[in-house]
């Protein structure tokens, strides 16, 4: 224990540089192994890894169920599932993309793993409690299974009232999975905000604080305040099948468009829990890769929590042609445009940072470079349903289906992935094959485009969403599309296996591999179980590419203590109390 | 740092993320803090479910609450708030170290709780006597309007939920007493008590809310 | 610390008779019928009065740090959206009739 | 511009389509114009300033408020134009003309019935009058559905609890495909209706016609063409395929088993409950969804049904 060197006679800060050692022995991968270590672990960045697991392998489930309902509409009519099997496909599609994939994806799988490490902090607020939002989401995730096998869900993954309440199948261990599910989500959010607000290393700032971080802490906030709006439409739901409540139920007196108000209120927020976090990975990416300081920080930074605010008053916008009144309508369709604006400006500032720097097209580079352009297309698409008297004509078209899936699959998914690759020397210390990363994201690039292109044409030419069947003249499109879906999941296959190699036989990384300035990368690759083997200190922005390296490596010795040794020498609190 | 004394002595409960017991009661109290975001929230999706129906239909709710019984909203309406007062003079006994009125204090709480469960039992037979159902299982004949069965849907939601709350509130409160007859708290470390009482006082300030909205609709 | 603020026995006391003070003040306004929408707003008026006295000084927010005051404001801040934004509808809907 | 809306868009065949075409081409030749700036800004920028060696030193700016006020506000004002310009077209779809001509659409699962004044009622089939305003005031009879006609450029979801409308002004004669767009279920992609367009004296004859149409048909042929026409045959299959409901095929005389174990003959009795009221007796291993069918056929057609049923052995 080094606790000498920093007496409590010093009132000064006695910082030095502590350099990251290069392939540790000792990381938190191999300390305490076994199941069971991960099973209880209260560890960050297991549980993140746990969680990248398990989206992992629902975006697999999610995916396969995606190819299944793109083969059926090769052709019209049945080929080879009848129109119930494909509603309860395509529900479930929606559910487990939504609920089990790109809710928890960026925020607590990535977030998890890399909010304390980019503060400087051993673990996150309430580590136990993390650990229990894990396992929330498994029991949610658990329900929902139980209902698939026990009559299955149609009602698409809104359930909206009446439908909802009046079909077959088992709806309520559905709506119960997911409303078990808002609680991890609620949880993880709440953890992180305290983690920000409390756990901070010295010196950093909120002037200093990444985007990435920005981006999460936009996004807790709105778990934080929406889910639980989603909490109660899914009880009153659950409710209104096992009691007849009938709030929504218009058979006994009850309001279905107040459903749709409810559950647009959480499900629109929603999108941008999706995205807001994937935000803050571009703008790390970015900055990363074209080694230069970000332009326009507080802008960036701003506009996700204005985005935030924003998102909150705009989910009539699903709602235009739902029998809402007029004035409503008028309201919603304004505020809408209003959220392009932030959105926009953090589309141009990424490409101001682009402006004279020193870019790199490594892998997540070109995630972020492909988001930039799909998310592009994806946010003018928005424009064009935000407009009432376009959206009258295009709503519950395949122009939706389209929309959002450039904005969550071509704007969030590739964030995800240029996340993923970024971080992925620092959860497992090893490289992956840069060549098949490159061939893997073309054909994701490719198929995406061929899959969703063809679907505004034929929305705008009125093919309706949730169509089993259709009329002849959509048919080419839609094989086109479904020729695009298969080459997207050769893409995906082809990301597995060399991420597979990699996790098995991949080179060692090193420490800092893309030559970044932020906190996490001032650590070693893997990371120690404690993350830091010191206190670190922050004395410049996390982008700040104009100052030497040695600069980003500061911190005052901390005594190393196990994890689960609660007993702490009461001279060391005294100390860094007074230091801090 | 108020109690320097009492962080020296125990330090037993201190997570080893944390620097010290203070930096660690703060981020618990926010945590919680925004728990109760979450939960103003989701009784708030229920309160806008109640206004709605009442802009749409005021006569309804006239003629529904004359329904409810106002006397034993207003005794339920004192229980409460003296057992917000209960927990506020727990919370006090455990900041002076006096662990024996943190557990009077705490069982005078629970035993409110206990008669405010009570007195709502009684209410709810009562009007499951009558028919009065919620949604589509009413059959009550006493209110001449059709939809007085979306009003008793909102009202056993948002009692029934609140009631919910209150069971919950305590299961806590016992787990405390058991604590602390461990001793386990005590004036440098009574974070726990803090938090459940921040929790019972917002199950009070709902209360304060619902007792006017549904039963003083004269 | 802001945090460990601790109030005397008869300073509680006192807020919670003030609260039962309250509760039989919003009692006896239902009385003396008021006409509409005022009682509404005379007995919202009061229990807001009640909550903030619960929030203030049981809750001890008086003394706590300012972000815990704003997130508190801000939940009630996002409900008065919430319903505010869904009263535009529900409030405003014409209702066409068949002419057969 | 022609080529670009003629590809994406369906004919324009009613007075309202031109208006919301403009404002769709409007935003797509904006944004397309955006998009492809911004897109060779990203690539220029990739190749211009990509990496030439590891100490590359990189310019310091942080921000730039002229740059970013710009990039504000040039949006900004292009979105208010969309807003203004969308909202315009919006109070042109909700505002239907005094004059209108009034059908009421009833949505059941998974039907369209149109009924007309003259008291007239016609299933999946909506005649309509050219160059004459008509307002829809349509209601469901179940859950929601929602009215579609892409080649007039409205859509309205049809409520169970209450009234919503829509309008339009067809400007030739032919005709247009009606969906429903609020997902409804197992036949949901099958819930379409043609939306007939006749010329005024046409459509005045049609009216006149139309309820005593079938009173010389055989009552075979007139059951047929009923399945059809009142969207039987989007459930009931006449030749043993196994759609939603039991087929016809050999169905008359057969005995089935009911939901509670119980087992009834289908005859005339039967099948005359199964169509007036189909949630008295389900067939087991089928949904109580079908629509019921009081007030929309007579005795006379349904015994033409039967009829015809009879002759599916």
């Amino acid at each position: 224990m080094a606790t000498n060197e920093a007496t409590p006679s010093v009132k000064k800060l006695q910082v030095r540089r502590f350099k990251p050692e290069e392939n540790p022995k000792k990381h938190y991968l191999n300390e305490e192994t076994g199941i069971w270590a991960w099973m209880t672990t209260v560890d960050h960045k297991k549980i993140g890894l746990m969680y990248l697991a398990s989206i992992t392998f629902f975006f697999f489930i999610g995916g396969v169920l995606a190819l299944l309902l793109r083969t059926e509409l090769l052709s019209p009519a049945r080929s080879f599932m009848d129109a119930n099997v494909y509603n309860q496909v395509f529900t479930l599609h929606g559910a487990i993309m939504i609920f089990f994939f790109l809710i928890p994806s960026v925020p607590a799988a990535l977030g998890n793993f890399v909010l304390p490490l980019q503060l400087g902090a051993k673990d996150v607020a309430f580590p136990r409690l993390n650990l229990a939002s894990y396992y929330i989401y498994v029991i949610g995730a658990l329900f929902t299974i139980f209902a698939i096998f026990t009559g299955g869900v149609d009602t698409g993954w809104t359930f909206y009232t009446p439908y909802s309440t009046t079909t077959s199948g088992n709806v309520m261990a559905m709506t119960f999975g997911v409303f078990i599910l808002g609680f991890s989500s609620i949880l993880t959010g709440l953890n992180f905000i305290v983690t920000i607000h409390k756990l901070r290393s010295p010196g950093l700032t909120w002037n200093k604080l990444p985007l990435n971080l920005w981006g999460l802490y936009a996004t807790s906030l709105i778990q934080i305040l929406a889910t639980p709006v989603l909490a109660i439409t899914l009880l009153l739901l659950t409710m209104e099948r096992a009691l007849g409540i009938g709030i929504f139920d218009p058979a006994i007196g009850g309001d279905p468009v107040l459903y749709q108000h409810f559950f647009w209120f959480y499900s629109h927020p929603a999108v941008y829990i999706m995205i807001v976090p994937g935000f803050g990975i571009i703008s790390e990416v970015i900055s990363t890769f074209s080694r230069k300081v970000i332009f326009g920080y507080w802008a960036i930074a701003l506009s996700s929590l204005a985005i935030a605010f924003i998102g909150f008053l705009v989910w009539g916008h699903h709602m235009f042609t739902a029998g809402q009144s007029s004035l409503a309508n008028m309201v919603f369709s304004f505020l809408t445009f209003l959220v392009g604006i932030p959105t926009g400006i953090k589309i141009f500032n990424w490409i101001a940072t682009m402006y004279r720097g020193s870019i790199d097209l490594k892998a997540p580079m070109i995630y972020a470079l492909v988001f930039l352009f799909l998310f592009t297309i994806g946010g003018f698409t928005g424009i064009m349903l935000g407009a009432l008297a376009v959206d009258i004509h295009l709503h519950d078209t395949y122009y939706v289906v389209a929309h959002f899936h450039y904005v969550m699959m071509g704007g969030m998914v590739m964030a995800f992935l240029a996340g993923l690759h970024y971080w992925w020397p620092k959860m497992f210390g090893k490289m992956y094959s840069e060549f098949w990363a490159r061939i893997s994201c073309a054909l994701i690039f490719v198929g995406f485009n061929m899959t969703f292109l063809p679907q505004f044409v034929m929305g705008a030419q009125g093919m309706p969403r949730r169509y089993f069947n259709y009329i002849d003249q959509f048919q080419p499109f839609h094989q086109f599309s479904t020729m695009g879906a298969y080459v997207m999941g050769v893409g995906f296959l082809i990301m597995a296996g060399y991420l597979l190699h990699s996790m098995l036989k991949g080179k060692a990384a090193g420490s800092n591999p893309w030559g970044s300035r932020a906190l996490e990368w001032q650590t070693s690759s893997p990371v120690p179980l404690h993350n830091f083997e010191h206190t670190p200190v922050i004395i410049n922005g996390p982008y700040d590419y104009h100052k030497p390296m040695s600069e980003f490596q500061l911190g005052i010795a901390t005594p190393h203590h196990d994890h689960h040794d609660d007993h702490q020498p009461t001279d060391v609190t005294q100390t860094e109390k007074e230091q801090a | 740092m108020s109690q320097p004394s009492a962080l020296e002595e125990k330090l037993d409960h201190l997570q080893h993320h944390f620097i010290d017991s203070d930096q660690q009661f703060e981020a618990s109290k926010l945590g919680m803090w925004i728990f109760l975001v979450t939960e103003i929230l989701f009784f708030g999706g229920l309160f806008t479910a109640y206004i709605v129906y009442r802009s749409w239909y005021p006569e309804l709710y006239l003629l529904a609450s004359a329904e409810l019984d106002t006397f034993w909203g207003a005794v339920n309406t004192f229980v409460l708030i003296g057992s917000s007062l209960t927990v506020a003079m727990a919370i006090r006994s455990a900041q002076l170290n006096q662990i024996k009125g943190l557990i009077i204090n705490l069982w005078i709480t629970i035993g409110l709780a206990g008669v405010f469960m009570v007195i709502k039992f009684f209410e709810y037979t009562h009007k499951f006597e009558k028919g009065i159902f919620p949604g589509s299982h009413y059959s009550y004949e006493g209110i001449a309007h059709e939809k007085a069965n979306i009003f008793f849907s909102i009202y056993y939601m948002m009692t029934g939920l609140h009631g919910v709350h209150v069971m919950i509130g305590i299961g806590l409160m016992i787990w405390l007493v058991i604590k602390a007859k461990k001793k386990v708290f005590h004036s440098g470390y009574y974070t726990p008590v803090e938090i459940t009482g921040l929790y019972w006082h917002l199950v009070d300030i709902i209360w304060i809310f619902l007792f006017p909205l549904l039963y003083l609709i004269d | 610390m802001s945090g460990h603020h601790i109030s005397s026995a008869k300073f509680l006391w006192g807020v919670a008779i003030s609260l039962f003070m309250l509760t039989f003040l919003t009692i006896f306004v239902t009385w003396v019928h008021i006409p509409e929408p005022w009682n509404v707003v005379v007995a919202i008026g009061i229990a807001v009065v009640k909550a903030t006295i619960v929030a203030a000084f049981f809750m001890n927010l008086y003394w706590d740090s300012k972000f815990n005051v704003m997130l508190f404001i801000m939940s009630i801040i996002f409900f008065l959206l919430f319903i505010g934004v869904t009263l535009l509808d529900t409030l405003y809907r014409t209702d066409p009739i068949p002419s057969f | 511009m022609n080529k670009l809306s003629e590809f994406m868009l369906p004919p324009q065949k009613s007075t309202l389509a031109e208006g919301t075409d403009a404002l769709f081409n409007f935003i797509n030749v904006t944004s397309l114009i955006f998009l492809i700036g911004i897109t060779i800004a990203i690539i220029y920028f990739a190749w211009k300033y990509r990496r030439r060696s590891e100490n590359d030193v990189t310019p310091v700016i942080t921000h730039n408020n002229t740059l970013e006020i710009t990039w504000s506000v040039i949006p900004l004002i292009l979105v208010i134009i969309v807003f203004g310009w969308g909202l315009s077209g919006y109070v042109n779809l909700t505002t239907a003309p005094d004059d209108a001509y009034e059908v009421r659409v009833v949505g059941k699962s998974w039907l369209w019935e149109f009924h007309y004044e003259t008291g007239h009622v016609s299933v999946n089939e909506l005649h309509i009058p050219v160059d004459r305003p008509v307002k829809l005031v349509m209601s469901s009879e179940d859950v929601i559905h929602s009215f579609y006609i892409p080649d007039f450029r409205v859509k309205m979801d049809v409520l169970p609890s209450r009234y919503s409308t829509v309008w339009f002004e067809a400007t030739e004669v032919g005709e247009s495909v009606v969906f429903c767009t609020e997902y409804c279920g197992t036949a949901h992609s099958n819930m379409m209706a043609r939306a007939i367009v006749h010329d005024q004296e046409d459509f005045e004859t049609w009216l006149e016609v139309a309820g005593s149409a079938d009173d010389d048909m055989d009552p075979v042929e007139l059951g047929q063409e009923l399945v059809t026409r009142n969207a039987c045959t989007t459930c009931h299959s006449a030749d043993g395929t196994q759609l939603q409901g039991p087929t016809f095929q050999g169905l008359w005389g057969s005995v089935s088993e009911i939901e509670d174990g119980q087992t009834v003959t289908v005859d005339e009795n039967h099948i005359r409950e199964s169509i007036l009221e189909p949630g008295a007796k389900i067939t087991s291993g089928y949904q109580p969804v079908m629509p019921p069918y009081a007030g929309t056929l007579n005795d006379r057609q349904i015994d033409a049904i039967i009829e015809y049923i009879k002759t599916l052995q």
